[in-house]
């Protein structure tokens, strides 16, 4: 990937560490909690050890009282700290939600200017292993969808600590959202601290036919998609959105119109989702010319099943893509062969 | 009994001030200038300003949607308050937030929330941040005993205990959530003892009685603030006057009969304070309330509302 | 409204009050609760003495518990009843999404076909009078996003009644949509019991030059907006999209192919809206050809303030939706003198 | 105590099928055949045989994730439960919902849930539309001392409390949410305390003993279906013995220490019963059981995956 050329190579879930870790020296406002961020799993690495170093008091378990501990982290934004609260599923926070839409992303607002409420709300989605329909949800544009909020999603070590270092030096409440089958990929992260922008997509790999947008861990399927299509002499141009609001819809739909195909993959469902807010815009501003050619891919329209096999037609993948790549640009389908699943989810046996 | 003379001057005048701009509020609702659903405590003011007379500004109060006594028994400004009922560019939250919504940050009158019960974690969290930095201020949590039906009770209250927060809490039980009696809503009569179960001290003061609560909470608050023994629980017995939103009564409608309510307008907490008020003191805190309550509402009136750029300024930080 | 010709009018509420109503009566299995529902106000007027009617058992008050009740709601569905659980406020549904995503949603799905959740979530979208950010969303998009919900919003009186007559004939978890300015509107209503489909959108205004779309109340102003337009000579078709989930997108979509412009107006954010999700699909279908010309109007992308010129900022209105349409339709702006709001904008004091 | 003479060998079988399961999938794991988190129940199989013995095959249970036992106790059909884990179309869920949404109707054997404590008001609506529907049955409501954490918990037992409804809460307290002690996220260890300010009886059962839980089940549930006196709360000590999910122990790892375990070990509910079962009866049990789990293993393996268009099946009911 395009990343700042670096010899240091870090997991996802490494750089969040470290991310983590240097703002928590850097400013003793910052503090974690979440259920088992102190435990021996350390969130999947992301908190390890975390309390031992700082300490009890900035780097706590929690009862298990959602609603709640996020009213807690929004109190103590108001007070002045830097509250991280972490959730090791997204769809946890279902139980959050009223607590983040209701004040986090309305305090500044209706308190007219005065209040911040600067928590970051790490969620992670979860994927494989027969977790099921409550375990494997992304969910993001129902945050997406409320003025107040700013949503993240990296896709790379590097833009995981960059924008997490980021989230923690402004002021607006940020839902930041990790990819389970995202922590143990690798990439170049520099040691010292860095912010990444927000509202900044990321041409990662470029191309003349076609705009494969990524949201999440989509963003690795879609390069996989790349070699495929590369070999039928397709070229696709790869962006990661990263940040999902706001939004930089200006770099995707600059890329579109120079290649004029636009296919979007969430790594959730589709509807309402991200793609259609892009493709939403992309009509809006394609209004005049030869029409775009448009498409979606994300989860099934169904609720996540356990069993492998429909499983693995539920998500998007590397084979679909290329399938819908192919087809907006030559007009014509073209299956194909399952590709043999990806290590990171062959190899997924948990921590759960 | 606390002894300072000036003490029953200094309740007077915060509770005839309250009452006297809800009265103003509930006389000018029929002209539509304030366009703003009004939650009034006429009846309840005893509870705002004993609560608040023994905090120090430091001190933080979260409340709810019912906020114009808790709002300016916690020193929150008159001016800005009213203007903010009138939507003007002057008001507390620049006519963003409304009746609903009161703030005064250099005060420590937090916003409010129109959803009951969200506004206790935050009351909890602001107590552990404070905590975590060494202060010796407290936080006061405030809200009515619908709340207490919400699981935000349950579980804020659980981790204020676990913690040991610096942290009051009381619950404001005016008998009603909007037309629902508390016994429809709790197998029995027992917040208290619910409290005392997350590991705190819980009382209850029956007679909304100014001077009472003010007593119990002032012992409350300095536990909290020199022991660190963690939180505290009281319960106050009050009845609001007027109907759940907006400036009328209510009794017409039968779900509370008129005689229920008798006894506590008996025992109006203003008119009963009003008594000990040695006469001459009455006058004059009576004349420059007067004052101040036409003042924010001239000011009120005069204030132009926002520019219509303000639409997009405060979703976010930049 | 080209609804069936009828000489009987009723009230929105007063439709859902009579669908209510005939149901209990038909069927003991429908019981009907939220709080406040069995006072003298009987929500808006739509449980009107009903527990006189049917008995304390039928209609009842409950504790301020949305999340718990939720689960209750679900639990009666499971034992076969049909509970209607009722929010004076969209915004309070926020505590129950955990109980509507994480279960009414998924139970059939992750049982294996063998649990059904036919909960009816009757829920007002708040507007006017200062009631600010926490009381004046829609939120629709958060539950059009995840399968298994259906999401119903009438515009009419006949459909609130045909609608809710279906909804509780059906075995899939409704979120049914009120506006809270609907109510007080009238239109015809047959007496006898009928049902309205799902998944149909209804073209309630025909028209040569352009689509407009409205979701729930902004149906009202699309039609004004038509008044309007017909005066400069443009002839607007308007689709009274209904039914949210399933969306009728075949019927929109026909409509846009014929006029050519397509404009949809949310009763709500747009942003990962129902005008993203039916924009987006329009890009999808209209790969070729002459490109359609589309737009998208809602809320202002900010939380509602309280004060009255920013409230009606905030809000489309028939001036908006009459400029975008001139725009789409001629290509240039222009400006409608600010329309008298609407009556009942206007004559809107509550019960709150 | 009850004498009937059945009972210690009926309740023997129930427990040591369950834990001869359980083994099975423990062993099976590492095959990874079994594509779910499994979360047994290893060492806590006194609470779901306790539980269910006394109710009725019509009598309904809510659990959680944690289900396997609960499930087989209530007498959920074995065969379909393994070919759920292996995300079979023969499965109880039909692949669909894996080891943590294990159902089956026709024995009252409720779908549980993954998101801790959600099966809580299931429970109670459930129960009231019994009692709605004028049924003797009742519901039985299973959960942890985690899900105690949650608002729902508070939510549910009040509205029960107010109804007075026929539900049975049963917290079964193995001390740990993941691996965080209950003591961490209560002040205190009184959680019969709290359910008894709902305005339910409450008792707690310490010994991890099938008798002793089966007992007080048993007379809690009488008095459920013939009193109409409204829920009851019992709190099941015990422990588990192996990870919180997966097939593996987890005392190495030091968040709790393998003494705390070991009086449990020594108590171990399955073996502790099996002193008392006559030795022929024993022998003949644990052949029948070992036969039933093969043949719910082979059935497992032999069942086909679900045909692929079963992916768009059951969103809808259409
Ligand atoms: C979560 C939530 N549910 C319901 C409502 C509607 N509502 C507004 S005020 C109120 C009553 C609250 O009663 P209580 O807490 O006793 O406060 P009081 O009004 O008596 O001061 C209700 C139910 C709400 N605002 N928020
Ligand atoms: C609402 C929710 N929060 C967090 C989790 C993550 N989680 C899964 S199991 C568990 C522990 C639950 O403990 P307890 O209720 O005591 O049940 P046990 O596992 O001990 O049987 C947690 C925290 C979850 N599944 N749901
Ligand atoms: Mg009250
Ligand atoms: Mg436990």
């Amino acid at each position: 990937m395009s990343m700042p050329s670096e010899e240091r190579s870090l997991t996802y879930s490494a750089a969040i560490l470290e991310a983590t870790d240097q703002e928590m020296k850097a400013n003793s406002k910052v503090v974690v909690f979440g259920i088992g961020v102190d435990d021996f799993k350390g969130t999947y690495g992301t908190t390890m050890k975390l309390a031992e170093k700082y300490g009890a008091d900035r780097c706590w378990d929690t009862p298990l009282s959602e609603d709640a501990m996020t009213g807690v982290a929004i109190g103590m934004a108001m007070a002045g700290l830097r509250p991280i609260h972490v959730h090791i599923r997204m769809d946890f926070v279902l139980l959050a939600m009223n607590q983040l839409i209701n004040i986090a992303a309305k305090a500044r607002y209706m308190y007219g200017g005065q209040v911040s409420c600067p928590v970051i709300i790490r969620a992670v989605i979860g994927r494989s292993w027969g977790q099921g329909a409550q375990h494997s949800q992304s969910l993001y544009p129902l945050f997406m969808h409320c003025p107040g909020l700013r949503v993240l999603a990296p896709a790379t070590p590097y833009d995981a600590k960059g924008l997490l270092l980021q989230s923690l030096r402004q002021q607006d409440p940020v839902l930041f959202i990790e990819h389970r089958l995202l922590h143990g990929q690798k990439g170049p992260v520099p040691e010292a601290p860095y912010a990444a922008p927000f509202g900044k997509a990321r041409v990662i790999a470029e191309g003349r036919d076609l705009t494969l947008v990524g949201v999440s861990y989509a963003t690795v399927d879609c390069l996989r998609a790349r070699a495929l299509l590369k070999k039928e002499g397709i070229d696709a141009e790869v962006i990661d959105v990263a940040s999902l609001k706001p939004l930089d819809t200006r770099t995707i739909l600059d890329s579109a119109a120079k290649t004029g195909r636009l296919l979007v993959v969430d790594s959730g469902w589709t509807f309402c989702g991200a793609g259609a807010e892009i493709l939403a815009q992309a009509s809006e501003r394609f209004q005049d010319g030869k029409p775009l050619k448009t498409g979606r891919l994300g989860f099934a329209p169904v609720n996540c099943p356990t069993t492998q096999n429909l499983e693995r037609a539920f998500y998007p993948d590397a084979a679909k893509i290329a399938a819908a790549s192919f087809e907006l640009v030559r007009g014509e389908r073209r299956e194909w062969p399952v590709v043999e699943t990806a290590a990171e989810v062959l190899n997924f046996k948990g921590p759960f | 009994m606390v002894s300072e003379p000036e003490l029953i001057p200094r309740l007077y005048r915060s509770l005839y001030r309250i009452r006297r701009v809800e009265e103003e509020v509930a006389r000018l609702y029929p002209s539509d200038k304030i366009k703003s659903p009004v939650h009034l405590s006429i009846g309840q003011e005893a509870v705002a300003v004993g609560v608040c007379d023994p905090l120090r500004r430091d001190d933080v109060l979260f409340g709810t949607y019912r906020d114009h006594a808790t709002y300016l028994a916690k020193g929150g400004d008159l001016r800005r308050m009213m203007a903010e009922l009138y939507g003007k560019a002057t008001g507390c939250a620049k006519g963003k937030g409304g009746s609903m919504h009161l703030i005064d940050l250099s005060v420590g009158a937090m916003g409010a929330s129109a959803i009951v019960g969200t506004t206790i974690p935050h009351a909890v969290g602001y107590s552990w941040s404070l905590r975590y930095e060494k202060k010796d201020s407290i936080v006061v949590s405030m809200f009515g005993d619908g709340a207490v039906d919400e699981g935000a009770f349950h579980e804020s209250l659980n981790f204020a205990g676990v913690k040991k927060l610096p942290v009051l809490f009381v619950c404001e039980n005016n008998y009603y959530a909007i037309h629902s009696h508390h016994l429809t809503r709790h197998a029995s009569d027992n917040l208290c003892e619910r409290a005392r179960t997350y590991g705190m001290p819980a009382e209850r003061v029956e007679q909304n009685d100014v001077l009472a609560i003010r007593e119990r909470v002032a012992a409350a608050v300095d536990s909290l603030r020199r022991t660190g023994k963690g939180p505290h629980f009281i319960e106050c017995m009050t009845y609001r006057f007027k109907e759940h939103v907006g400036p009328n009564e209510d009794y017409q409608h039968g779900f509370r009969p008129k005689a229920e309510a008798e006894p506590w307008m008996k025992g109006d907490p203003v008119k009963t304070l009003a008594e000990q008020v040695p006469a001459a003191d009455r006058v004059t805190i009576e004349r420059e309330v007067e004052a101040q309550v036409q003042d924010a509402i001239d000011f009120a009136e005069k204030s132009p509302y926002p520019d219509l750029k303000e639409l997009y300024t405060d979703v976010y930080a930049e």
